[in-house]
């Protein structure tokens, strides 16, 4: 579904990614795994199209996009939850949300709504608050399903249990599956590598610009160098 | 000898900015004189220099003015031409002081400009008590031979040096001339809307509106007042920007009809005023009070010129100064330089009546007479 | 902080250009064209420290050069004042105005485009106050006799206008220097970054813009007693006229905003700028300023930060 | 006078027509500024523009004002559309001060353009309408003048509804506060960017249609509107279009009265004190809304 | 006597209670941890004690004198300082600008501020980054520099909101130990967290905030094993043991 190869990323000067290589199959979770400032949100941000690549191809449904423009990307159904949440702090919530599918999905908007709102109760408490001072793991609700509303084929979430009370970050990886049962493909970028790693089929660590790791989640947990690099163990 | 071939006049006009219409008509003006001069052998007494205009544009700005004055200086001019709005003619003419060159004011009306003694600063044209007493004169005079009709005035002027000027000498002499003042409404450059004013003269019932603005706002006025209806017995403006230009009579006939106005205008029975409008027709540019001070302000420096037989400034300075120069378009007598200012200068009063501007005082130039109090049809 | 050897070689080539100029400048025009240049960036460094470094982006610095130049004119016209003694109590005035306006506006957190309208609204009442009051003349403006002396502030040898200016340039150059390299700076910009954060450090943020906007103030109305002095001229136009709020910021935002030589740099290529255009395409009215125009949009294209983008890219 | 009450309402209603005009030209400016953040310093160029169009759309070609608009406002569109597109977003690198900038540099491009191109003559035209009355019983008001504040009216509830319930609008007020999560939805922050400027640019299209009739154009006209306008916008709350129009319909009327209490000169100040006043007490605006 | 002492604390917004009568002390040497879920009030709670927002009711002590109400620089000044759940850098500005503006509220000296700014960026492991602009942080990192810049204050008390969300476990651990070398200093610390490994590792005291209400306090292993703090925030997904 979507294949990268050879990827090239950065900042002006500063190369961030170096020579990614990536395979997502239809219907998967896939992890991301990395630790601080390695370039997964970088990564995430190219294939969304919204850093140009230096070098290297992606194709997704089989078409070439990098470099295309974010508008397509997200049209033809590649969606992200991005980090640090992104929401439209002067909009209200329900607002956001229906923005969610402003390029996709808009026909529907009121059945995803339904859903979406389902999955966060505490959304629909809050249809009319403004979106900026919502708490802050609201506020990563919001985003999450911001991202559902566009009925995504793809949804990459970047850290989307950020800030998030145990108690609702167990609901939102619950809330991850049940949205990949219904077929969305799913790439998860976490610092939460226990829980990520339970739900997730494969999994790739990135290490200074390129994947050092990857393969069968399950594998992967007891693979002693991750243990080593990222639980401290 | 060797005699130089030009002489330099400088243009200190406002060719961009809020006054660039009035910059280039005032150029037009000294254009045509400077055209006129050059054709019938340029200065004779400099073995038939042709007088050269150079224009340095003061862009509606003092600063911009200094600059250019400094700048002409230093390219040779032997006089200046301009201001127009005072505080550029103020600042200006101080700069051509300082560099020694004689500074010869068209339009400005404030009397400081030479008021303040500063050598080789001229001003052709009145100034504002001379305007402001003839005006009130003419006033008197029109208003005693139709019976007396008006008693009660407002005056209405734009907020700047100009129009405050011209209200604050009229408030003070109209009672003397037997004129109750009513009110004295100041409004800004630019007014969006006159209708407030309109409103407030058909509350107050004058039975003259005096105006002095500059032409977008007297436009506006005069068909704020014709709209409203303001049962007025007649409109008496000093400098009124619009009355006495072919342009808003041409396009709003009706709102002109009968206005006077006291202004810089020309002595139409003079033959070479005839011949001045007539140029002006053949070159399509608005017969203005611009055109005409800058016309006849360059005519006078160059009889200086000719006279001094010399592009020296300070000769020229002289020659100005002891000017008694008469053939010129304006309804003054001969020159007479007091302090840098001309004696004889005087303003006319003239009438919109139908499609033409007619001069209906002083008498000795009227050309037809004042229609007042305006018949109501 | 010491200056580094670059600097200071750079700054002592900059100081003996400028003190040598009229040695070689002997045009009265081109001085006069020198003299307005650094008028504009004196008047640009007076809003770089308010809006360059505080971050607090005026469109009304005429509020403060209008005073400036009101009081100092309106002292000497009307009640006698000696000149330096009205430059002295115009300058303070500057700065009285600005605190008032600071104290106003940023009491209810007034920020961003806000800020910068309240104080284009708070120079047109001024400039209809000076316009319909009597005693700073009205609509005739103000104008101070000829009294040629340096007793009373008034050369006439222009060469000293110019070491006039230059001085004083050089005293809000050392001031802005200062405050880049005080804890008053460093507070400054941090209230530019992010009030929130700033105030969670004990910066009174209140303060320190009504600091900055004080000092700025009083530097402008320092710009403003000079144009007095020097066209001996003033109506409500030019002091509180919309014209010179652009002056004060176009300069510091071509030359690079928040940066020490910012303002002065902008000034003289805005001045270069115009003089090459008007030399170029003088001839028919309004061409020179249309070519001025495009080439500011030339300049922005290339030069985004600023001219001292330049040579911070190098460095 | 002043205790006449057939008076004071006519000052009143002239106040709200001439306030109509300055809402329409300040809610185009409340559009770019709600969404660049930024003062448009070519606002008042842009008028004038339109202005000359609709002059020499009747001079040369004919063609009442009132028709004329139909051609202007989506020309202006397309022209404000590009303007932004091609000049303001790529010489600005979407830096506010630089945008400020490159309107300023756009402002004295135009001004001086149209005195090289169409002098500084000053231009008026005459249709017969502008001198027709309505009655409505304080005052007789122009024809044109009531079809103004019509217009205004309208344009007000149209852009009110267009931000509050399309997508388009609400995309408008999201790259106003985050553009990348903008761009994360699939907006073209770019295109949306446009498309503000672009309808701004209508909307001032329209108001000079309707001024046209009993104003007059010069290369300088913009300013007396500009001023007012950026009052306005921030009188009414930033953002908003619903206080952009109240606010331009309370500055004509504040105008109006203190126009006739204090003159019209000094009755400018009415404007910016009621201008201050309203900032020191609710420095929001009307309906500005504060977000944390 | 407690370092900071609030009784009865409470802010509503429009139709909202986001806090309702909340208490709570932080003693001196030890560091105190407020839990509970999203929406809580937590951040609000840290909001009113800093001086940020003004409680409706309640009133809060520092050092036994009254701060309610006190502006937020004046309360820092006090030695009380908070960092920003959603972290709030001085964009522009280097790593180590950031961190001296903190420090100048002790050092009124440009180049000592800057030279400590430099020593808190080692403590916290980015020294590395000491001249990059904020804006090219990470959240991760960004957070890190908030704690910096409120530790370059000097404070008596820091007040962390959630400074290690997003930081991987081996991370947390990290700081973790630079927290109780704080405390060790003699900084007193009341913290928010949702990392349960830190809270539980970190925190001597535990209170829990639930609709604005504070329904639980004791110590983390008490807390931990609380019927309704399970059911409020810690979700049954908690009995198996995470960290
Ligand atoms: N706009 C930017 N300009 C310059 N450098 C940047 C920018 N954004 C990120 N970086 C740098 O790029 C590197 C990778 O950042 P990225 O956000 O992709 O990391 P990450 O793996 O997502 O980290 P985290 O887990 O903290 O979210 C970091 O070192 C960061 O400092
Ligand atoms: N200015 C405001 N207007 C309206 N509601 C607000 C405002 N600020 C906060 N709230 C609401 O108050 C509640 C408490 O918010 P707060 O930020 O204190 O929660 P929190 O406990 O910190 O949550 P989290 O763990 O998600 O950060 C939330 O429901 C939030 O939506
Ligand atoms: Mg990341
Ligand atoms: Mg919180």
């Amino acid at each position: 579904m979507l294949a990268v190869d050879g990827l090239h990323a950065g900042y002006g000067a500063l190369r961030i990614l170096r020579g990614l290589d990536m395979r997502i199959e239809r219907g998967e979770i896939v992890a991301v795994l990395g630790a601080n400032g390695v370039g997964k949100t970088t990564l995430n941000n190219t294939l969304c199209g919204l850093i140009r690549p230096t070098g290297g191809a992606i194709t997704w449904l089989g078409e070439p996009i990098a470099g295309a423009r974010p508008e397509r990307i997200v049209a033809s159904g590649l969606i992200q939850v991005p980090e640090g949440r992104r929401i439209f702090p002067n909009l209200t919530v329900r607002e956001n949300l229906e923005l969610g599918s402003y390029r996709r999905a808009r026909r529907n908007r009121d059945r995803n709504l339904e859903r979406v709102l389902i999955w966060f109760p505490r959304l629909g408490e809050r249809l009319r608050q403004q979106a900026g001072t919502l708490s802050g793991g609201e506020q990563q609700m919001l985003a999450t399903g911001r991202g559902l509303m566009g009925e995504p084929q793809l949804l990459i979430l970047d850290e989307p249990s950020l800030g998030l009370s145990p108690r609702m970050v167990d609901e939102m990886f619950g809330l991850i599956r049940r949205i990949n049962a219904e077929g969305v493909t799913i790439v998860l970028v976490e610092q939460n590598v226990v829980q990520s790693l339970g739900i997730a089929h494969r999994a790739y660590v990135l290490e200074n610009g390129v994947f050092a790791l990857s393969g069968p989640a399950a594998q992967l947990v007891a693979d002693p160098r991750l243990k080593q690099a990222y639980l401290g163990l | 000898r060797a005699q130089p071939k030009t002489v330099k006049i400088g243009l200190i006009h406002p060719m961009t900015g809020m006054f660039a219409y009035n910059g280039a008509q005032a150029f037009a003006g000294a254009k045509l004189a400077a055209d006129e001069i050059n054709e019938r052998g340029g200065i004779r007494s400099l073995g038939g220099a042709k007088i050269e205009l150079v224009v340095g544009d003061s862009q509606s700005k003092p600063e911009a003015a200094v600059a250019e004055v400094d700048k002409l200086s230093e390219a040779g001019v032997a006089c200046f031409l301009g201001g127009y709005a005072s505080g550029i003619g103020l600042t200006a003419s101080q700069a051509a002081a300082r560099q020694g060159v004689p500074f010869m004011s068209d339009t400005p009306v404030s009397d400081q400009i030479t008021g303040r003694g500063l050598p080789g600063v001229f001003r052709f044209g009145p100034g504002f008590a001379t305007i402001t007493t003839a005006a009130l004169d003419a006033l008197v005079a029109i208003n005693d031979a139709a019976g007396k009709p008006a008693k009660t005035v407002i005056l209405v002027h734009e907020d700047g040096a100009f129009g405050s000027g011209m209200a604050k000498f009229l408030a003070a002499e109209l009672p003397k001339r037997g004129f109750q003042v009513l009110d004295s409404i100041a409004h800004p450059t630019p007014t969006r809307d006159f209708t407030n004013i309109g409103l407030r003269l058909r509350a107050a019932r004058p039975d003259i509106v005096m105006p002095s603005s500059y032409l977008n706002e007297y436009t506006l006025l005069a068909r704020s007042i014709h709209q409203h209806r303001v049962p007025v017995k007649g409109i008496f403006s000093v400098i009124g920007g619009g009355a006495s230009n072919f342009k808003f009579i041409r396009e709003y006939n009706a709102a002109a009809q009968y206005i006077m106005d006291c202004n810089h205008w020309i002595d139409p029975n003079k033959p070479r005023s005839k011949r001045f409008v007539k140029a002006l027709e053949e070159r399509k540019v608005d017969l203005t009070y611009e055109v005409m001070l800058n016309y006849a302000c360059m005519l006078l420096i160059a009889d200086a010129i000719e006279r001094a037989g010399s592009t020296d400034r300070a000769k020229i300075s002289a020659a100005i100064a002891s000017s008694t120069f008469e053939d010129h378009i304006m309804p003054y007598g001969p020159t007479k330089f007091v302090g840098g200012q001309n004696q004889g200068a005087q303003p006319a009063t003239t009438q919109v009546q139908k499609m033409d501007i007619e001069v209906i005082w002083p008498q000795q130039f009227a050309t037809a007479k004042a229609i007042f109090p305006i018949p109501q049809a | 902080m010491r200056l580094r050897s670059g600097q200071a070689g750079a700054l002592f080539v900059l100081a003996a250009f400028f003190l040598l100029l009229p040695q070689f400048v002997t045009s009265s025009y081109w001085l006069g064209l020198w003299t307005l240049t650094l008028f504009y960036a004196l008047l640009g460094q007076s809003w770089n420290l308010l809006g360059g470094y505080g971050g607090q982006v005026s469109f009304g610095h005429a509020v403060f050069f209008g005073t400036g130049a009101y009081v100092s004119a309106v002292l000497q016209v009307k009640f006698g004042f000696n000149a330096w003694a009205g430059a002295a109590v115009a300058v303070a005035a500057g700065g009285l105005v600005g605190a008032f306006l600071g104290a106003v506006s940023f009491r209810y957190g007034l920020r961003g485009s806000y800020f910068a309208l309240v104080t284009l609204a708070f120079a047109e009442v001024f400039r209809v106050l000076v316009n319909s009051w009597e005693l700073t003349g009205s609509g005739f403006g103000m104008l101070i006799p000829l009294r040629p002396g340096a007793a009373h502030l008034q050369f006439t040898d222009r060469t000293w206008f110019y070491y006039l200016i230059l001085a004083l340039l050089a005293a809000a150059c050392a001031l802005v220097w200062w405050i880049e390299r005080s804890r008053f700076g460093a507070y400054l910009v941090a209230v530019r970054e992010n009030e929130d954060a700033a105030q969670a450090l004990g910066i009174d943020c209140f303060r320190v813009k009504v600091v900055a906007i004080t000092l700025s103030g009083a530097l402008a109305s320092v710009a403003g007693v000079f144009y007095v002095q020097y066209f001996l001229f003033v109506d409500s136009h030019i002091g509180y006229g919309p014209a010179m709020s652009v002056n004060a910021l176009l300069a510091p935002l071509i030359g690079g905003a928040g940066t020490l030589f910012g303002p002065l740099i902008g000034a003289v290529a805005l001045g270069a700028l115009s003089e090459l255009t008007t030399l170029a395409l003088g001839k028919t009215p309004g061409v020179n300023l249309l070519a001025f125009g495009v080439l500011l949009l030339v300049i922005l294209r290339f030069l985004p930060n600023g001219l001292m983008g330049l040579f911070r890219g190098r460095a | 006078m002043l205790a006449d009450p057939v008076f004071l309402l006519a000052v009143a209603f002239n106040g709200l027509t001439v306030g109509a005009i300055y809402a329409l030209v300040a809610l185009g400016l409340a559009l770019i500024y709600g969404v660049l953040h930024i003062i448009n310093f070519a606002h008042g160029s842009l008028l004038m523009l339109a202005l000359y169009a609709a002059f020499f759309l009747f001079t040369l070609g004919g063609v009442d004002p009132y028709v004329a608009v139909l051609a202007l406002a989506p020309g202006f569109f397309v022209f404000g559309y590009l303007l932004q597109r091609f000049v303001i977003a790529p010489i600005s690198f979407g830096r506010d001060t630089n945008v400020l900038l490159v309107t300023l540099g756009l402002s004295i491009i135009f001004d001086n353009l149209a005195l090289y191109l169409w002098t500084s003559t000053t231009r008026t035209i005459n249709v017969p309408y502008a001198q027709t009355y309505v009655d409505i019983g304080v005052t007789a008001v122009a024809l044109p003048r009531l079809v103004a504040l019509g217009a205004a009216l309208l344009v007000g509830v149209a852009f009110w509804l267009l931000m509050t319930r399309t997508d388009l609008g609400k995309a408008i007020r999201a790259v106003a506060r985050e553009r990348q999560g903008a761009r994360i939805v699939g907006i073209s922050v770019e295109h949306i960017f446009a498309v503000s400027f672009g309808l701004g640019t209508a909307v001032v299209a329209l108001a000079a249609c309707l001024l046209l009739p009993t104003f007059y154009v010069t290369p300088t006209v913009g300013y007396a509107f500009v001023l007012i306008a950026f009052t306005t916008v921030v009188l009414g709350g930033m953002g908003s279009f619903i206080g952009a129009l109240l606010g331009g319909l309370l500055l004509g009327v504040v105008e109006a009265f203190s126009g006739v209490l204090l003159g019209e000169s000094l009755g400018q100040i009415g404007i910016f004190l009621i201008f201050i006043l309203v900032l020191l007490f609710r420095p929001t605006g009307f309906f500005g809304q504060r977000v944390a | 006597m407690a370092v900071l002492e609030a009784e009865g604390v409470s802010k509503r917004f429009g139709g909202l209670q986001a806090v309702a009568e909340a208490s709570l002390r932080v003693e001196p040497g030890r560091i105190t941890a407020l839990i509970g879920p999203n929406g809580a009030g937590k951040t609000t709670l840290f909001a009113m004690i800093s001086g940020f927002l003004r409680p409706d009711s309640g009133s809060i002590r520092f050092d036994g004198r009254e701060i309610t109400g006190l502006a937020a620089h004046r309360v820092c000044r006090l030695g009380l300082v908070r960092t920003f759940q959603i972290v709030q850098p001085f964009a522009g500005l280097t790593v180590r600008e950031n961190i001296a503006v903190g420090g100048h509220l002790k050092e009124p000296d440009r180049g000592r501020a800057l030279a400590a700014a430099a020593a808190i960026a080692r403590q916290l492991g980015m020294e590395a980054m000491l001249d990059a602009p904020a804006q090219s942080l990470t959240v991760a990192g960004r957070k890190r520099l908030e704690l910096a810049r409120a530790l370059a204050t000097q404070p008596r008390l820091l007040l962390l909101d959630e400074v290690m969300a997003g930081l991987i476990p081996t991370e947390v651990s990290e700081i973790v130990a630079v927290i109780r070398a704080i405390r060790d200093a003699g900084v007193d610390i009341l913290l928010i967290e949702h990392v349960m490994q830190a809270v539980m590792s970190l925190s001597d005291d535990v209170y829990v905030l639930n609709n604005g209400r504070i329904i639980a306090h004791g110590a983390p292993g008490e807390i931990a094993a609380n019927g309704d703090v399970i059911e409020a925030y810690l979700g049954q997904g908690a009995a198996h043991a995470r960290g």
